[in-house]
């Protein structure tokens, strides 16, 4: 489904990934993990189009969307659940929703789409007249993942979901996450919490500065004695 | 004073301030949507009412009937310096891209006297001239005909923000250009879209003015800072609060300038302005 | 000794309550968790501590002064260092001009805050982005780099929300360090944290907020066998 | 916990600021030394006016700098300052026979009164707020001149030109004048170097970062930004006096129009805002552009001149956003990378 | 062959662009006559061509300035003029305040400085030595407007009583202003309302507002063409019609002004120095209005005529130094004297006095009558009977 090779991303000349080579299999829930600053977001970025690819190449369902901008990658069914959630702070929880969706047209889908959002997290029911930017930030961070389940993608990507979720809940995004991808939605996550990420993940990549240095299921990664000692802190 | 000099006054600001309104919902929609002021804002009335008078001049129609050209032309120069000149500056800041409309201000009138020489024209015979007297007091009909139209306008600006998908895009354009990307928003397009319909609103209030207001180059100068005052005080990028603000620019105008000396009038709604802004420093329909 | 103390703190946002009458007490030298759900108020309580909203009832006292109603500018000056939830950088400084700017609150003189500040980065281990863009860092960089600049204005307390948000357990465990060398300095920290891993082991206390209400109030050990808690917060595991 | 790191100062002399900056000083300091010698080389008076017009017009970009660019407030109403400096030496000397020098001092020093009377509400408006409300008052300010009828209302004020000299501030020729606008250009240099090298310059760029960042750092925005407002009015206001005395004749339109204050940010924006040399360097490639195009293609009246003048601000605007100095620095960015990585071996 | 440079300094970009050019055509005309003669105009001074006779047949070359309306600009470009350039005269500069900076830098470098149109009195009340100015001055054209109220009353029988004065807010306007209340106050007239509005403005209902209210019988009216227009507008569509409009020159004798306003430009009075129809009585003016017409497709106006002469009077004055010295022009030009016949203005010739003022020079009021300007006062040299008052707005076919 997704195939990336030899991806090389650079910030003003200096380079922040240089050969990232994964692959997301059809129906698939991949984790790629990785310490401080090494290049994960900037990886899922250059996915989904924000930041420009210097080499390399991107195969999305066998098409080439390296020169693809950003905002057609969504309606090919690719959407990224930003770091930092990246709401649109002046506008209200639902309208946030709605233009989550902005690249589907039924109105009642739509609507039955928001309705699926709120039972998910009630919360955002409740505040839906409120203004996003004054959410609390674990509040935010569900309407980011919900606005990013509206475009109904075939891929998700998702930085970082459980940031600043409550631990009682981070459970349950991770719940959701394998939900949404047993109903066919390929999911490439990045994720801190690495025995829960890879505990559900089909496979798992590791990233470090820039490069993939090791691959494999992620069981396999969970028992690794290298991953287990950099960055599990055993 | 008589009652029918107050009426007769309240009357005329609130004509004029209909215009200021339709110059500043322009203003403010390329504020909303970008957070660039636009100094070459009065420079797209002044084409719009040279537009409405080579139409005239050459074509004998009346800017009148020519209006929707005349917008469909200043859109198409909205777009067009867009895409030539501001899509360049979008990441840029804030004060080059102040530095930027203000070199697009000065092209434009270099520009219009280059071409059109720095005579003053006018519209003689428009379909809408003279007065008409009501009750008593009198109104020009051009001024009248030009604050139905910005209002008309104004209000399909607001119902096109609100209403429609590309409204809402829009504004979740304003708010986070990479955001809306993610959310498969052509964010260029939005841009070029704000650009197009902020250049069409001051190209038809150009329009509506040709009809009893000089044409010159430098006419943009005349109307510039009032706009900027309107678009502040409603609050920027608001659209209702651009036409509440213009009204009640035009309205105190003309009203201080008449009580309490005309050289004082823009003083006095400067002052006012100011005071406003105090009390409410995000204007008066601005998000904080 | 209570270095700080909460006193019936209530903030209201028109309809929403996002604190209910909250009181509890942080210790000099003492490092205190505040946990709960999202959305239970804790960022809004550093607020109110840190100036940047009056409480809508109750009082804050620092030291024994009264500092809830002061500015953020003044309550910095009495002893309160924050963090931000989101990381609010001075992204066109260096890494240690941000820090600079927080120990100009102190010594004026821009050679010894500089020196200062290198000590700091180098204590929250941001050492080599010194002279870089802090613009370019990432977000969990950019959250050290505002614990480095709050320890600048050398606080008596010191807030930090979710700065171990985003570290993977290895990080995790050298930001805990961190923290530690922090108390170890008699600074007290008031820490807002999701990563429990983070908060419980070296935590003297734990406040539970729940709803804007405090739930409960105790050791770590005690608080993570509250069934309140569990219930609310922890989850079953 | 081996590494246990001190909280409190080392005594020790601190770090060199920045090593780069080493060129750029050898380059000042060469400037400086060349700008002395300029009217020897320079004899013809029109050219060394032009050059009188980027010292002042330099100076005016220094100070607007201070605020506008190192404090991020930007103000286009400055030239009420211009203005009151221009307007309290002239009234000081033409109605009590003031000297001139008293009067540009009194001028400044009631210029920053004034800032601190328009600054005390406006600073509480942020972005383009406070932008508009500072060219609302600037306005205000032109409206009241030109109906004061003590001040010359409209009608403006010609300054005699009976007595000359160093004392009287007036000379026939322009030699004086240039050194006068340097003297004042370095001195204007200097405040700013030494706010930009102390904790104010600091301050500033926090201010204009990060407001409420800068806030739980102890800094009070309304002080900080007075301060940088107050020091930024006096010095615009001496730049105001030294027009009077150059034109010898002021009237509203010519020192509280509009089109100064512009001026004054579109100088320190072409160089690069926040900049120390950046308004220098505006000032140079403006008034040159200025100058140039009025005088090859002015004659016309066709408004040729306009329209180079204007396309050129905009390729500079769009190619060149950080101004000269970014382009500077930005050069030098790209070769010590192209140099690192050639030594990593990349 | 020698070439003399002269540089001239106009707003030839900015708000005053238009006028600028017209006089830039003017000047240019006066040069190519100087310099090659025409047969058009026999009697005017150097129709001959072929330069001026005692220099050896130099050419005259204008080095032209724009000053954009700014003061400062206007001083740097005189400095550059006569330094760079190395001009032996300057002509310029239309606007009052730019004259005052201009002239004041070729006061320094001792350089002459012809003014041909700027009105402002104080202009020549600076002890100057260099500074010369053709056109009579506000103080005058003021005087004029009184004397005018004199002749009617007593021609006509009508009775001018109340007075209003509308006047823009600058230099020009404010000095028109103080001289008009002086005045009426000196020759008992009453001013019932002042008004002093802000240029380029974007409407001027509140200032007709008032000025109904006041309701005055005449008003005397200074503005730039914009506001004239605008006013007139404003005037019909409030229904505001006093006895007469009196104007001061400027908006309301551009040639651009009738054309816009067609016939609702009818019946204003304003001051002039200059109008075609005087041809009557001087053959010279129709003939160089000819010249200028066939050239530009415009004819002259007050502006471009005074231009005209200023430049034919420095040409005058050169021609008789006989030297390109700038103090031997000096002397040449305070020793002047221009003969009535000999210029297209109706002035009685031009001869300067010690403050570098033409003592010959005078001001004649034109109507516009169908679309014309008409000469109507002073009455011996009136092509036209004057209507007064001007027919009511409603009133009007
Ligand atoms: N906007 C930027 N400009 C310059 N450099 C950047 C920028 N964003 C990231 N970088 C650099 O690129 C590198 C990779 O950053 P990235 O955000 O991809 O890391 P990450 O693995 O997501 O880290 P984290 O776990 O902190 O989110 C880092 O060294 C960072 O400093
Ligand atoms: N300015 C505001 N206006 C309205 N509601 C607000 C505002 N600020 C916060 N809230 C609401 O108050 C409640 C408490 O928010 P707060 O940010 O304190 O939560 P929190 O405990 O820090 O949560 P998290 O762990 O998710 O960051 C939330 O429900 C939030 O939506
Ligand atoms: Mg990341
Ligand atoms: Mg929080």
């Amino acid at each position: 489904m997704l195939e990336v090779r030899n991806l090389k991303v650079s910030y003003d000349g200096v380079l922040a990934v240089s050969r990232v080579n994964l692959q997301v299999g059809k129906g698939k829930l991949v984790a790629l993990v990785g310490g401080n600053g090494n290049g994960k977001s900037t990886t899922l970025r250059a996915i989904a189009g924000l930041n420009a690819a210097d080499e390399g190449e991107i195969r999305f369902n066998d098409t080439e969307i390296k020169n693809v901008p950003a905002h057609k990658r969504v309606p090919m069914g690719l959407c990224l659940v930003p770091e930092g959630r990246r709401l649109f702070a002046r506008l209200t929880v639902e309208r946030n929703l709605e233009l989550g969706a902005y690249t589907r047209d039924d109105p009642r889908e739509i609507q039955e789409s928001i309705d699926q959002i709120y039972s998910l997290f009630p919360i955002l029911k409740e505040r839906r007249h409120q203004l996003a930017g004054t959410m609390s930030g674990g509040e935010q961070q569900m309407l980011a993942i919900g606005r990013g389940m509206m475009s109904r993608p075939k891929l998700l990507l998702l930085d970082e979901p459980s940031w600043g979720i409550a631990p009682k809940f981070v459970a349950k995004v991770l719940d959701t996450i394998q939900l949404v991808n047993q109903q066919g939605v390929s999911v490439l996550l990045v994720e801190q919490s690495l025995h829960k990420a890879l505990a559900i993940a089909d496979y798992g990549y590791v990233i470090q500065t820039g490069r993939i240095v090791m691959e494999g299921t992620g069981q396999e990664l969970l028992n690794n004695e290298d991953i287990k000692k950099a960055y599990l802190g055993l | 004073m008589s009652f029918e000099i107050v009426l007769q006054t309240l009357a005329s600001g609130l004509l004029i301030g209909l215009i200021y309104a339709l110059v500043a919902v322009g203003l403010t929609m390329i504020f909303g949507v970008m957070d660039i002021v636009n100094f070459s804002h009065g420079e797209f009335l002044m084409f719009g009412m040279y537009s409405s008078f080579w139409l005239y001049a050459l074509y004998a129609l009346d800017p009148l009937f020519t209006l929707p050209l005349t917008a469909l032309f200043l859109f198409g120069l909205g777009v067009m310096v867009y895409k030539l000149v501001i899509s360049k500056i979008i990441n840029a800041p804030m004060v080059s891209q102040l530095f930027t409309t203000f070199g697009l201000m000065l092209l434009f009138r270099g520009i219009a006297q280059f071409l059109w020489k720095p005579d003053f024209r006018s519209v003689d015979k428009s379909v809408v001239s003279g007065g008409v007297s009501v009750a008593g007091f009198q109104i020009g009909l051009p001024q009248v005909v030009a604050g139905v139209g910005a209002i008309l306008v104004t209000a399909g600006v607001y119902l096109f923000l609100t209403r429609t998908k590309a409204g809402a895009a829009l504004e979740a354009t304003a708010a986070d250009k990479d955001a809306a990307r993610l959310m498969g928003i052509d964010s260029q397009k939005m841009f070029a879209l704000a650009w197009g319909i902020g250049a069409a609103c001051a190209g038809v209030a150009g329009a509506l003015l040709s009809t009893f207001f000089p044409i010159f180059p430098e006419v943009g100068a005349n109307f510039i800072l009032i706009a900027f005052v309107v678009v502040n005080l409603g609050g920027f990028g608001s659209i209702i609060g651009a036409l509440i603000a213009g009204v009640l620019v035009g309205v105190i105008e003309v009203m201080g300038g008449f009580l309490l000396g005309p050289q004082y009038k823009l003083a006095i709604v400067l002052a006012l302005f100011l005071a406003v802004l105090m009390f409410r420093p995000q204007g008066l329909l601005g998000k904080a | 000794m209570t270095l700080l103390h909460v006193k019936n703190v209530t903030k209201k946002f028109g309809g929403i309550t996002a604190n209910q009458d909250v009181s509890f007490e942080v210790g000099a030298g003492k490092i205190v968790g505040l946990i709960g759900p999202n959305g239970a108020g804790k960022t809004t309580m550093f607020n109110c501590i840190a100036g940047y909203f009056p409480p809508t009832a109750g009082e804050i006292w620092l030291n024994g002064k009264k500092i809830s109603g002061m500015t953020p500018e003044q309550c910095a000056r009495a002893g309160v260092g924050r963090t931000f939830q989101v990381a609010r950088t001075f992204t066109s400084m260096t890494a240690l001009e941000n820090v600079m700017v927080g120990a100009f609150l102190k010594d004026r003189h821009v050679g010894r805050a500089r020196s200062i500040s290198t000590n700091l980065l180098n204590f929250v281990n941001l050492g080599r982005f010194r002279d870089k863009p802090a613009g370019s860092m990432t977000i969990s960089e950019q959250r050290r780099l505002a614990v480095a600049r709050a320890l600048a204005v050398q606080p008596e307390l010191l807030l930090m929300d979710e700065v171990m948000a985003g570290l993977n357990p290895t990080e995790v465990k050298d930001m805990v360090d961190v923290v530690l060398r922090i108390r170890e300095k008699g600074i007290s920290c008031l820490i807002v944290e999701h990563v429990l891993e983070g908060i419980m082991p070296i935590a003297d206390a734990i406040v539970v907020l729940d709803y804007g209400k405090k739930i409960a109030d105790g050791k770590p050990a005690d608080v993570s066998n509250n069934p309140q808690v569990i219930a609310a917060y922890l989850g079953e595991e | 916990m081996n590494n246990k790191t001190s909280l409190s100062a080392s005594t020790g002399p601190a770090p060199a600021p920045h090593g780069k900056s080493r060129l750029g000083l050898i380059v000042s300091v060469v400037a400086i030394i060349a700008a002395f010698f300029v009217p020897l080389v320079v004899d013809s008076p029109a050219h060394q006016n032009v050059a009188i017009l980027i010292l002042m017009a330099a100076q005016m970009g220094v100070a607007w700098n201070i605020v506008g660019g190192y404090a991020g407030q930007v103000s286009l109403g400055h030239v009420a300052f211009y203005g009151i400096g221009a307007y309290t030496s002239t009234l000081l000397m033409t109605q009590w026979g003031i000297n001139p020098w008293l009067g540009m001092l009194a001028g400044g020093v009631l210029a920053a009164v004034i800032s601190v009377l328009i600054g005390w509400p406006c600073f509480r408006l942020k972005g383009h707020y406070f932008t508009m409300a500072t060219i609302a008052v600037a306005e205000i300010v032109q409206i009241i001149f030109t109906n004061w009828e003590f001040a010359g209302a409209a009608v403006g004020i010609t300054l005699p030109m009976d007595q000359q000299g160093w004392g009287a501030l007036i000379f026939s020729s322009k030699v004086p004048y240039y050194y006068i606008a340097l003297g004042l250009l370095l001195l204007t240099l200097l405040a700013n170097l030494l706010i930009e090298r102390s904790y104010l310059g600091y301050y500033f760029r926090a201010i204009k970062d990060e407001p409420d960042a800068a806030r739980s750092l102890g800094v009070n925005l309304g002080t900080y930004k007075q301060v940088a407002f107050a020091v930024s009015s006096f010095f615009t206001a001496l730049g105001g006096s030294l027009y009077a005395q150059k034109e010898l004749y002021i009237d509203p339109t010519s020192v509280l129009g509009t089109g100064l204050s512009i001026k004054m940010a579109l100088v320190s924006i072409l160089g690069g805002i926040g900049t120390l040399a950046g308004p220098v360097i505006g000032a140079g490639v403006l008034t040159t552009i200025d100058e140039g195009t009025r005088i090859l293609f002015g004659g016309s009246g066709l408004g040729t001149d306009l329209i180079i003048y204007a396309a050129l601000i905009i390729v500079i605007a769009v190619y060149y956003p950080t101004g000269v100095m970014g382009w500077i620095k930005n050069f030098l960015a790209r070769r010590n990378a192209r140099q690192a990585s050639l030594e990593k071996g990349e | 062959q020698q070439e003399i440079k002269i540089g001239v300094i106009y707003p030839l970009t900015g708000a005053a662009a238009s006028t600028g050019a017209e006089m830039k055509h003017a000047l240019e005309l006066a040069a190519d006559i100087i310099n090659n003669g025409t047969k058009e105009a026999p009697t005017l001074p150097f129709a001959a061509g072929g330069g001026l006779p005692n220099l050896k047949g130099a050419k005259i070359k204008l080095v032209f300035a724009d000053h954009q309306g700014n003061p400062q600009v206007g001083a740097s470009e005189a400095e550059r003029l006569i330094t760079q350039e190395k001009v032996v005269a300057l002509v310029g500069a239309y606007f009052s305040n730019v004259t005052a900076t201009a002239s004041q830098v070729s006061e320094r470098y001792k350089i002459p400085f012809l003014n041909p149109e700027s009105s402002s009195s104080t202009l020549t009340q600076r002890n100057f030595k260099y500074f010369f100015r053709t056109t009579p001055h506000d103080d005058l054209f003021v005087h004029n407007f009184f004397q005018f109220f004199k002749d009617i009353e007593a021609k006509k029988g009508v009775k001018v009583k109340q007075l209003g004065t509308f006047n823009e807010n600058t230099l020009w306007g404010n000095e028109t202003t103080k001289l008009e209340t002086k005045l009426s106050q000196e020759m008992g007239y009453n001013v019932v309302k002042t008004i002093t509005y802000p240029a380029k403005s974007t409407q001027l209902t509140s200032e007709v507002q008032t000025l109904k209210a006041a309701n005055p019988q005449v008003v005397m009216q200074s503005s730039y063409l914009g506001d004239a227009i605008l006013s007139m507008k404003t005037y019909k569509e409030l229904g505001f019609s006093p006895d007469m409009i009196l104007a001061n020159n400027a908006g309301f004798t551009d040639t651009e002004f009738r054309r816009t306003l067609g016939k609702d430009a009818d019946y204003v009075i304003t001051r002039e120095v200059w109008s075609p129809d005087l041809a009557k009585n001087n053959p010279l003016i129709k003939q160089v209005n000819d010249l200028f017409n066939s050239r530009y497709k415009i004819d002259f106006t007050g502006n471009s005529a005074r231009t005209f002469t200023g430049l034919m009077t420095i040409a005058d004055a050169i021609n008789r130094a006989g030297s390109v010295e700038p103090e031997a022009i000096r002397k040449a030009l305070i020793e002047t004297d221009i003969p009535g016949s000999k210029l297209i203005m109706p002035w009685k010739g031009i001869k300067f006095d010690a403050a570098g003022q033409n003592t010959l020079g005078s001001g004649i009021l034109v109507q516009i009558i169908d679309g014309k300007y008409n000469t109507v006062w002073p009455f011996d040299i009136a092509t036209k009977d004057v209507v007064w008052p001007m027919p009511k707005w409603d009133q009007r076919k």
